[in-house]
């Protein structure tokens, strides 16, 4: 199911902010161990408005502003799944992990192995990644690879509001830990411009998008466009471009960056026999490069065309616009790209 | 003890340009920004972190330094910076993304690094503090008789960074202070939410170091106590913290609509703002002549109006110089 | 305040097999590990911390608590798993790295996880701090009268997550204790060398929670301190620190030269190991006599012997294991 | 110039860690704002032997034994950097980079971008990395592609002592900071196994060896093979097995992992059109993935097979012996590997 085949309901829209906190609010009501804590979630409602309306409706107890301690926060978080609780924390930017990364890593991604399965660590962590307003070098970072490196760990990056809340349904209800990444190019918070796309219906009733499930989000068949979060609105952007140039792009929005659904990518693949990935991380030891690794480890035989992907160079985000416009992936880069790759007309 | 009557015309000075500063840049930060508020937009763009208010943090500790003197402020760095003597052109160009910024327009407002007057800021919470320390340590082994100032929010002072850099400064016996600027609130969270303990002096003792708090926002009482912890690092005593109850006059950040904050709570600190309080305590204790404060108002005046000037005229940079700069390219021999 | 006599009993028993078990995995560590000591060898490879001397803490602290209370140890466990309730011969097993262990052989010494009796520990100086302040959030939140314990070193007092899990635990006021075991040392460095304060019980204030530094390793004092924090915890009146003056007997891990170590200082603690302590007191308070001693000594023995048995009789996991239990499989309805 | 070329001088055989220590030791002496800070690097000599005979010959203010406050130390590593000196900092095993990540990706790798290039950072960071002696999972990780993945930084692992010696010193030269990982099963010191191949001549005066060069340390006609640190020696035992049946193997010891010398990879991949890379990181999103991608994003038409990789598969490691071996990479795995290849004998 995803967000085109939406039920005969009157078409509500919501932004990924309040999909987010319907999600947890519907959970919270229907399961008395969920909490969410983190740094202004409370009376604020989360600085990217991931929790709005959360404490009016259930509290400073089961909705908790913490100091800034996100090392004590996020390792509590997991002593408490220890003991049957499912907590949602919210690491403000994911900019901040270095803060706080072994919490995550070593503590939570680990719990399950290091008890073989016998203690499972029911946690979410919500992040806001990505850049493109000029927040500079510690708040525009993606660092989607970071995280899906680590074992253990289960790592989403939803491009809308429909997915945005099946997929926090989904990771508050999974017993291991997941990252949750709402990018805030589509979170649709008042002070920031957001993607008209991400903003879309979304069902009233709860319901589940599956983790670990990459979607074809627009068929095609000359070159196949991957992206996630953002940059899928890239590749959307590109594929009406080159549609215009009489080139067909299958667009595929990833959603999962951990475990990576390959199988859908290399379906693909195996028809258009190009592949373009789009990163707004680094781009060395990046997802782009590991999607194209992949593809080239099992469709070897169906490329015609060496792949291609569009990342954010190896520099930290800089500040100025025009700097950062510079480095940032963008719907142009993609269309020369796939141009690049001498598609057939 | 009195302080020295040029102190105070300096701590003047530099607060009112500070102040005048931030009043600019509010307003500069705006521009572009309506009727749709999108941080993106207009001539200063992403977030911008005011310090108006804060200033006696600022120039009461400053007084006691020199260009040698590390420090390291947060990301609401404007007063230190200007107390510290980053020069204001270079500092505006770069909170306008220049060419001629600090650092071309990679930083911006939150990534000051002026090596003049050694001066840096950063943007993770409590990140200023080790490198405080190190340059501390630095001093200490090359036997410089300078020392190094780390600033924090009182929020930040619950990060463990905090207190691993604490302690090493203070096993270290190294010729560090904290500095603590509590304006009661960690964006929407007030100290008693986040913080074990009213006063966050008394923790100066979990590391064997002296602490002290200075109430009300006073940069006589905190040019005080800095002077006195400035004196114990550069003779070898070790670390102070200190902690200087202050308050933000504007929002956490510029779009912060701070309807968490207590009714009446931002009035009755309007009504305290140190900068007319200061002017009145120089007019009273006639110190300076209300000309001689007004020629110096004026001073802060064009001297901002300059910088501002300075930045906007100042070409953008290269889009390609995003890709410089990444390492340092040359190599010690 | 007089300690029961069946505490005495169970601590000194719990002491009894904590060593006699710290003592045979000594000797077995050892085997396949000479003439040419290499860690990768012999039925229990990799790192080895061992416990011995230490066993004061683990059994006057948790001679308070029942399954349901949660406790997190260190890289240095054993002597609390054990007086925590931890299955013998599952502790063994996983050490030894077989299919029963309690992990299967994926976690290791430094990684026992017990969820029958709330039990777990890790390698990450201090990262043990944040699970237990979860678990006493949980417990208080489900109005559950239980508590939670976080062990550390006295080296992790300084590391930044030990901070943040003490202010957090008291400005939420939940049900939680620290035990900093104070063995002098973390690896080669002194406590001097490390803390800016000689008695880590002091940086309690900077928490507003009670701390209590506990000379001697002694138990019984041990048991009293713990007993009036648990008190506390239990009936909702916040964290508390305790700070227990121990040795190790061993080097840090096995293998360690101890060349560090000044002379004498070794011999001094042997002379004041406290299992023999607490038998003479035991003896000399006529609580037990010296045949129930013996007999106490013997299950002792005993209970090690059946683990170790029952370790070394067990099969090895099937390699392919290695790649399961990276999730947990079951998902909440 | 590298571990072959070596001079006339009598064949002094060093370990990686006595290469580490003299570096350091002959750097200290030639410039005084060099010095050593980390756990147990003072009177100890470092657990892993990186800081032997420093403290003896330098003493308590330039050897510094410092408390377990990874971030303070290594942000006042920076800090001192920014001041003038050239610190050398140790973080004991790269799995606790979880603790102190901000101070080393944050502040560090970004000090000459947010300073535009006026304040460098000339620090190193020590430190281990590397299993197979069941020290447990969060003792026996890699991270490579962690660190890699960073821009700012500089990363580099030796896979013998002539090349740490150089790297070393050429790493205390560089104005940047730079990522010094030295592999456990090379290292040398008493308590574990030592890859004899790692211990090898190294020349009493101090020489470097560039960071960002990788090295053909085999040439061979029919598969490259890439390695670094401890797979390097697999890649090499594997290529001595496959001699025996008649294929030639190249091997490559990428030594620096960022930035990455591609280049030499291409013109191997070029000439013997078959490329296995061995990694001992986590497989998804890792340095083994990037080669791969980068491979067949410039010389895809000269690849006569797909590309292959054998990594740690994306779970921690385990404990016990049985299990361990299972995940590590192999020499038998990359020998299979290279069959399957189905290269011309
Ligand atoms: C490690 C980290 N966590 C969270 C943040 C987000 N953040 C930025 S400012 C701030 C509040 C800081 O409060 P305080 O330290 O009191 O400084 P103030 O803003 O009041 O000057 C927070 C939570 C951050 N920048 N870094
Ligand atoms: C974050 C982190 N830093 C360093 C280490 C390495 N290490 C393991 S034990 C130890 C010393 C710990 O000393 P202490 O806390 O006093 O415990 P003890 O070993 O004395 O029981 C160190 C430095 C680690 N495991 N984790
Ligand atoms: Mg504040
Ligand atoms: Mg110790």
């Amino acid at each position: 199911m995803n967000a085109q085949s939406s039920s005969v309901a009157k078409k509500r829209k919501l932004t990924i902010a309040k999909a987010m906190s319907e999600a947890i609010a519907q959970e919270m009501r229907r399961d008395s161990s969920v909490f969410v804590m983190g740094e202004d979630v409370g009376v604020l409602g989360g600085v990217f408005a991931t929790t709005q309306g959360l404490h009016t409706e259930f509290g400073d107890e089961r909705v908790r502003d913490t100091p800034i301690s996100e090392t004590a926060f996020i390792s509590a978080a997991v002593g408490a799944a220890a003991v049957g609780m499912r907590p949602i924390a919210e690491l403000m930017f994911v900019d901040f992990f270095g803060v706080c990364f072994d919490a995550i890593y070593n503590l939570a991604a680990k719990q399950s192995y290091f008890s073989g399965g016998s203690v499972s660590c029911p946690i979410v962590l919500m992040t806001s990644v990505g850049g493109g307003y000029s927040d500079g070098g510690q708040h525009s970072q993606c660092l989607y690879a970071t995280f899906a490196h680590m074992p253990g760990l289960k790592v989403v990056a939803p491009s809308n509001a429909y997915d945005a809340k099946g997929l926090m349904l989904a990771a508050i209800r999974d017993d291991n830990p997941v990252i949750f990444m709402c990018h805030k190019a589509l979170q649709g918070v008042g002070w920031l411009g957001t993607e008209p796309r991400a903003v879309c219906h979304v069902l009233r009733e709860p319901y589940e998008v599956p983790i670990g499930q990459a979607v074809v989000v627009r068929p095609g068949t000359d070159v196949t466009l991957v992206g996630w979060a953002w940059t899928l609105h890239l590749a959307l952007e590109a594929a009406a471009t080159l549609e215009a140039e009489g080139l067909s792009a299958e667009v595929i929005d990833v959603r999962t960056l951990a475990p990576l659904d390959i199988q859908t990518i290399l379906e693909s693949v195996r028809r258009t026999g190009r592949l373009v990935v789009v990163d707004e991380d680094y781009g060395h030891c990046g997802l782009a490069g590991e999607i194209m690794a992949r593809v080239c480890e099992n469709a070897f035989q169906s490329l015609r065309a060496p792949p291609v992907r569009i990342t954010y160079p190896d520099v930290p985000p800089p500040f100025a616009r025009v700097l950062e416009q510079h480095v940032l992936p963008s719907a142009a880069k993609v269309v020369d790209a796939v141009r690049s790759l001498a598609v057939p007309s | 003890m009195t302080t020295p009557n040029d102190a105070l015309a300096w701590m003047y000075r530099t607060m009112a340009t500070s102040r005048r500063f931030e009043e600019r840049i509010r307003d500069i930060y705006l521009e572009g920004k309506t009727p749709r508020f999108n941080m993106a937009d207009g001539p200063i763009p992403g977030e911008m972190h005011l310090s108006n208010g804060q200033e006696p943090c600022a120039v009461g500790v400053c007084a006691h330094l020199g260009p040698e003197d590390f420090v390291t402020a947060t990301h609401r760095p404007h007063h230190v910076a200007i107390a510290k003597g980053v020069d204001l052109n270079s500092m505006a160009a770069e909170i306008f993304g220049k060419a001629t910024g600090l650092s071309g327009g990679r930083g911006g407002h939150m990534h000051l690094f002026d090596p003049a007057v050694n001066f840096c800021c950063s943007g993770i919470i409590a990140q200023g503090m080790g490198p405080a320390v190190g340059a501390a340590l630095a001093f200490r082994m090359r036997r410089e008789p300078h020392v190094a100032v780390a600033y924090v929010g009182e929020a930040a002072v619950n990060q463990g960074a905090w207190h691993e850099a604490m302690n090493l400064a203070a096993v270290w016996k190294l010729p560090f202070i904290c500095i603590v600027e509590d304006n009661g609130w960690g964006i929407s969270v007030p100290k008693s939410g986040s913080t074990a303990v009213p006063d966050n002096a008394v923790r100066a003792a979990a590391y064997g170091m002296p602490g002290v708090r200075v109430a009300d926002n006073d940069p006589i009482t905190v040019f005080d106590a800095a002077g006195d912890a400035v004196r114990r690092a550069r003779s070898g005593q070790g670390p102070t913290l200190i902690e200087v109850e202050t308050f933000r006059l504007e929002g956490h950040f510029m779009g912060d609509a701070e309807a968490y904050r207590p009714s009446g709570e931002k009035e009755a600190q309007a009504s305290r703002d140190p900068l007319p309080r200061l002017k009145e305590h120089i007019l009273r204790e006639q110190i300076l002549s209300a000309e001689e404060l007004a020629e110096i108002d004026e001073g802060a005046r064009s001297l901002v109006e300059d910088a501002i000037g300075f930045a906007r005229a100042s070409e953008l940079p290269a889009p390609e110089s995003a890709l410089t700069s990444v390492y340092v390219e040359r190599v010690a021999a």
